[in-house]
């Protein structure tokens, strides 16, 4: 079940000793709990996401690994070592606030030399430092501006120089691409990972944003309600989700409530009310014979065909095998430009959503408003879901 | 674009509301035209006509070297830089107190703060009276300034919880994370409030304390309660000067005060303008 | 999340700073004692003896069978009530102006706004009782509320900027699609005018008319150099009975200006809060 | 050129009608020229999209129709009629506002009845009205609550009530979307097409958003510092754009420029330095042999194939007919669930840009960073420029 469709990045620089472990971490706001028994661990050299909606527990996670949170139970340890009695500023960690929090009374360069002020690092040696650490996020020769000359891409560099001049063993990223335009966030996403493939330092990233994490991140961990949902990589998580929470949350998906009918090692059946015809899977589910599950079939890998209103109704059987095709008619169609989001209303009344790419300019085969067609998915394309 | 552009209509929209031009100018007119004659009769060349004589700086003259008036001055000067001081050290304190804290009480604090700024001069003054008559006498005969000492505790109970609240105002636009950023790069909790709160604070520091500078400087009723005899501060001279006749040396001596008074305010404002400039260009 | 509870940490944290905590508490008691004693004081059961004797309302009873304090208090009234209705319209007007218009010198006229909020009231004073008794003397022995037509003036003058620039700072917020969208909907410039512009000027419009309210009622310099000697305030009224001396009728009396004032600051802070925390809730 | 890949939205309500006419409109501002000599014609019944960056005029365009702003030069037409001296109180349109500008101090009734007390319509004749329109947009029995007591999506369609309920000509939309969140704002868009179908009033909306002006309007005016660029659906605003402003604000794309090397009525040659091989086109360009062009290439018609490494070089004159090829190397993978963008580096260096859809879970073709592959498209998938 955890076979990813698309490789991974190559991520040379990941070790295998986990820099970061959450033992058993919950944190009670008094009746409130905002993380909820939590077990994971990062490893060295990992780009890694907490991911999740606003108000499940990823911020607070990285403030315990920053200090501004104290667990109410367990322990968390960098490097094997337990931190629960070390202040922020003893730790190995530096943060990128997601204000940025530039110091705006300081020189960029006064800005970056912050910390190694504050370790009583030499001035010639701290000079040297901060030149290169302002090379590395592109800012050479801006060590003189005022950060209110700065845009906020530059800010968030000038963020970054701060933190990583320190050479932390994890770095800690809170939304740092959501105060950015559209624009300068696919920019900076690609030099964010980029930046950390150079330094090679553990980098552990907040966000909402699942394009964001899918992008960025070698691994993602999706929280909900203080609780971890799944701990996997960006293509595991989206194609492999282990909840409909995960499902819904990363991602656009058809969603079907069904039964499971049959089930096998190596093909299962589930019979939806929505859907006319039985859901033919070409994997096992491991679910008690007539138990609920959900299926969760993404939209991009639903095909559609025409079909004539004259024909004859084409009969699930005749379908290629390990094909499941069920007829409907085009309520909605979105055009996007590079790509199309139709609405297609089953037999029943249930509303599936398909994309389909515009591959070519013309001669494209001619979809249009209340047309019938078939939706076809192959058995490998649906996720079964049993939570 | 056009949103910024339809906020400033043309001088011709105006003009085509000159009814309530008219209203508002005559109102301001008729308002100020009596500092304006105060003002304009400092320099006129005659001890008691209202009609214009000529242009004279005799009664500057006279008022410069009328040594009472100058001890006040001084005496003025120096309570409203004591008051300063203090005021600025207890408003800046209780201002990160009340911002930064939870407590018992906070509520029935924040209250208590905007007290001497509701509170009716005239009871301040009543207040400081009794106080300083019969509960807690000033020693007199003490050298200057020490004998300021009852004036200035008077100026600083009216004078800090000013203070108090343009720091409070200020400190509502920080940004937590720049004092987290500072703890997180190594930064001990007393070296965050000096690099990055005190910053922070700085135009409000700087306001407040040319607000409580001219508050007592100009203060004239709670001064005139709390002094002893043997100490005279500007308005109170001002005031006694007043109770012989209107002479056009009051005039010369209340000109001064006036445009003391508003130099150090214009400068305030302009300080906090910049400041507040830079900050929305962040 | 974290975010909103890390504004307010346990009172742990504060317990930890106990100097800064002394160090308030001990001036806020120390500053606050003299309006606490001149309280306190008003029923005492002794004329002049600072020892508490004894719990006694006489004093109250004292000062309200006082004939010429009633009227002063009536006096008082009548001026902040005419002071309050002229300075609200003229401050509203004001502001609209400086908020709608461009027009040649309304940096000079916001400038000219600020000053009487600037100048020392003594200064003010002087320049009214030079200016009501030179140049424009105000007409003796008018039937009353006639009589008080110069003090209501002299208010007004330092009243009304007060006014103007709390709704001023209203405006700031206002949203001109607003104004658009009611036009836009067929209302005429004036409908436009009263159906949006006044009901978002509202809390504003309440804000100052209690500030003026107020700043009318505990004016004591102003009013001490405007009034004749046939119309005399409250205030005024209890500087007199204090030449004589401080007999707790005065504390009595001051203690009474104290709890109107609180009061009616009291509710218009609240108030404001209010709109603010709808317009929060937004 | 003007022949859409997409069916267009049916719009049986679209009258032949011009009920908007913009003749020759110019705005200044002192020196600043907002609108430049613009003409356009907008149809009964259309859904119009004012698309382009901020500051390209089309407000000023918006809030002259509404009589905010009034031409320096031109005029403006609404059924025919001149409306140059109607104030805004006066004319037969209506807007909502980006804030929305609900009024904050009346109930939802009162604001949706503020325009027909305005025109005097009767109380009984009102109150019908308001709870029709109500209905109309969702909000029925909303109408004794406060604005401050909706959420911002309730508060739009009180403002779109309060438009709808004066029966106007024209309706005019000022960013309508830009103020909700990304959820919210995919379902007012098909609300928002469903309900102008609804009523069948022309709506004019401005926006700086593609993908909203793409999917709901049915026609679209791209915008560039006051002067029209490109009136068009939107499929041919993507397919066929008229320039590289156009195509490279309407969707994301590859662009090469290049010298027409070869012209004829049916086929064209262009030679981009920075593609090794002239570009084949299947169709005429009309431009000057040897003028300088711009190649736009949408970066989902590039087909991507593997190249092994060892393998001889494939040549040009070995591709399928009507397909160009170029080898490269994939440099960047950008995981998004649904799709992937690759980043493939050519021979001189240059970066083009390629999306695919993950159309299967597993056994999906398996490129990985730094690969050799093989870039193809269609000989008429390009759109060449010449300005």
């Amino acid at each position: 079940m955890t076979e990813a469709a698309i490789a991974a990045r190559p991520t040379p620089h990941v070790k295998d000793n986990a820099i970061i472990r959450f033992e058993n971490i919950t944190k009670r706001y008094g009746k409130v709990v905002a993380v909820d028994n939590v077990n994971l661990e990062i490893r060295e050299g990992e780009f890694f996401a907490l991911l999740g909606p606003s108000g499940c527990g990823k911020t607070t996670l990285l403030r315990m690994l920053a200090g501004f949170e104290t667990p109410t139970e367990g322990r968390v340890f960098i490097d094997g070592k337990d931190i629960a009695e070390l202040p922020p500023n003893k730790r190995p960690v530096n943060m990128v606030f997601q204000s940025y929090a530039v110091f705006p009374h300081m020189k960029v360069a006064d800005n970056v030399a912050y910390g190694l002020k504050m370790d009583g690092v030499e001035a010639g040696e701290s000079r040297r430092r901060v030149e290169e650490a302002l090379e590395l996020v592109k800012l050479g020769g801006y060590g003189d501006r005022m950060p209110d000359q700065l845009s906020g891409g530059q800010r968030q560099r000038v963020a970054l120089a701060r933190a990583l001049v320190k050479r932390p063993r994890v770095l800690l990223l809170d939304e740092p691409l959501s105060a950015l335009d559209a624009k300068l966030r696919d920019q900076m996403r690609s030099e964010l990972t980029s930046l950390q493939e150079k330094v090679g330092i553990t980098f552990i990233m907040v966000t909402h944003d699942q394009d964001e994490a899918l992008a960025i991140a070698t691994r993602c961990a999706v929280m909900n309600r203080g609780l971890l949902a799944q701990v996997a990589t960006p293509a595991d998580l989206y194609e492999f989700p282990s909840s409909r929470f995960v499902a819904d949350f990363v991602g656009s998906v058809n969603m079907f409530e069904g039964v499971l009918a049959d089930d096998k090692h190596d093909e299962a059946t589930v019979r939806c009310p929505e859907i006319a015809a039985p859901i033919y899977l070409d994997h096992g589910v491991t679910g008690a014979q007539g138990s609920t599950v959900w299926v969760a079939l993404r939209p991009e890998k639903i095909e559609m065909h025409k079909r004539p209103e004259g024909a004859a109704p084409m009969k699930m059987e005749d379908a290629p095998a390990g094909t499941n095709v069920v007829p409907g008619i085009i309520r909605d169609i979105v055009y996007l430009g590079s790509e199309t989001i139709f609405e297609v209303e089953l037999e029943g009344g249930r509303r599936v959503k398909t994309f389909r790419s515009n591959l070519t300019r013309y001669d494209q085969e001619d979809f249009t408003w209340d047309e019938p067609v078939w939706l076809a998915w192959h058995a490998c394309s649906p996720a079964v879901l049993l939570s | 674009m056009a949103r910024e552009r339809k906020e400033k209509p043309g001088p011709l929209e105006y003009n085509r509301r000159w009814p309530l031009q008219a209203i508002v100018g005559a109102t301001l007119f008729f308002l100020y035209f009596p500092l304006i004659i105060l003002m304009v009769f400092s320099f006129n060349d005659s001890r008691r006509n209202i009609v214009w004589q000529g242009f004279t700086l005799d009664y500057y003259e006279k008022a410069f070297n009328n040594s009472s008036l100058i001890e006040a001055f001084a005496n003025s000067l120096t309570i409203a830089f004591f008051c300063t001081i203090i005021s600025v050290v207890l408003g800046a304190l209780t201002a990160v107190m009340l911002w930064r804290f939870r407590f018992p009480g906070k509520t029935a604090v924040e209250g208590a703060m905007a007290l001497p700024i509701v509170v009716p001069e005239i009871c301040m003054g009543v207040a400081m009276l009794v106080f300083f008559a019969r509960v807690m006498p000033w020693p007199t005969g003490m050298p200057w300034p020490l004998n300021l000492g009852a004036i200035i505790i008077a100026h600083v109970s009216f004078a800090f919880p000013f203070v108090a609240t343009v720091v409070r105002a200020r400190l509502a636009s920080f940004n937590r994370e720049l004092e987290e950023a500072a703890k997180d790069l190594g930064a001990s909790e007393w070296r965050t409030f000096w690099d990055v709160l005190v910053p922070h604070m700085q135009p409000g520091l700087i306001a407040g304390a040319l607000l409580a500078f001219t508050l007592s400087l100009d203060d004239f009723v709670i001064t005139f309660f709390t002094a002893g005899p043997d100490t005279i501060t500007f308005p109170v001279k001002v005031y006694s000067m007043l109770r012989f006749s209107v002479t056009p040396e009051v005039n010369a001596a209340s000109t001064i005060l006036i445009v003391v008074t508003v130099v150090l305010t214009a400068v305030g404002l302009r300080m906090q303008d910049q400041q507040d400039q830079k900050a929305k260009a962040k």
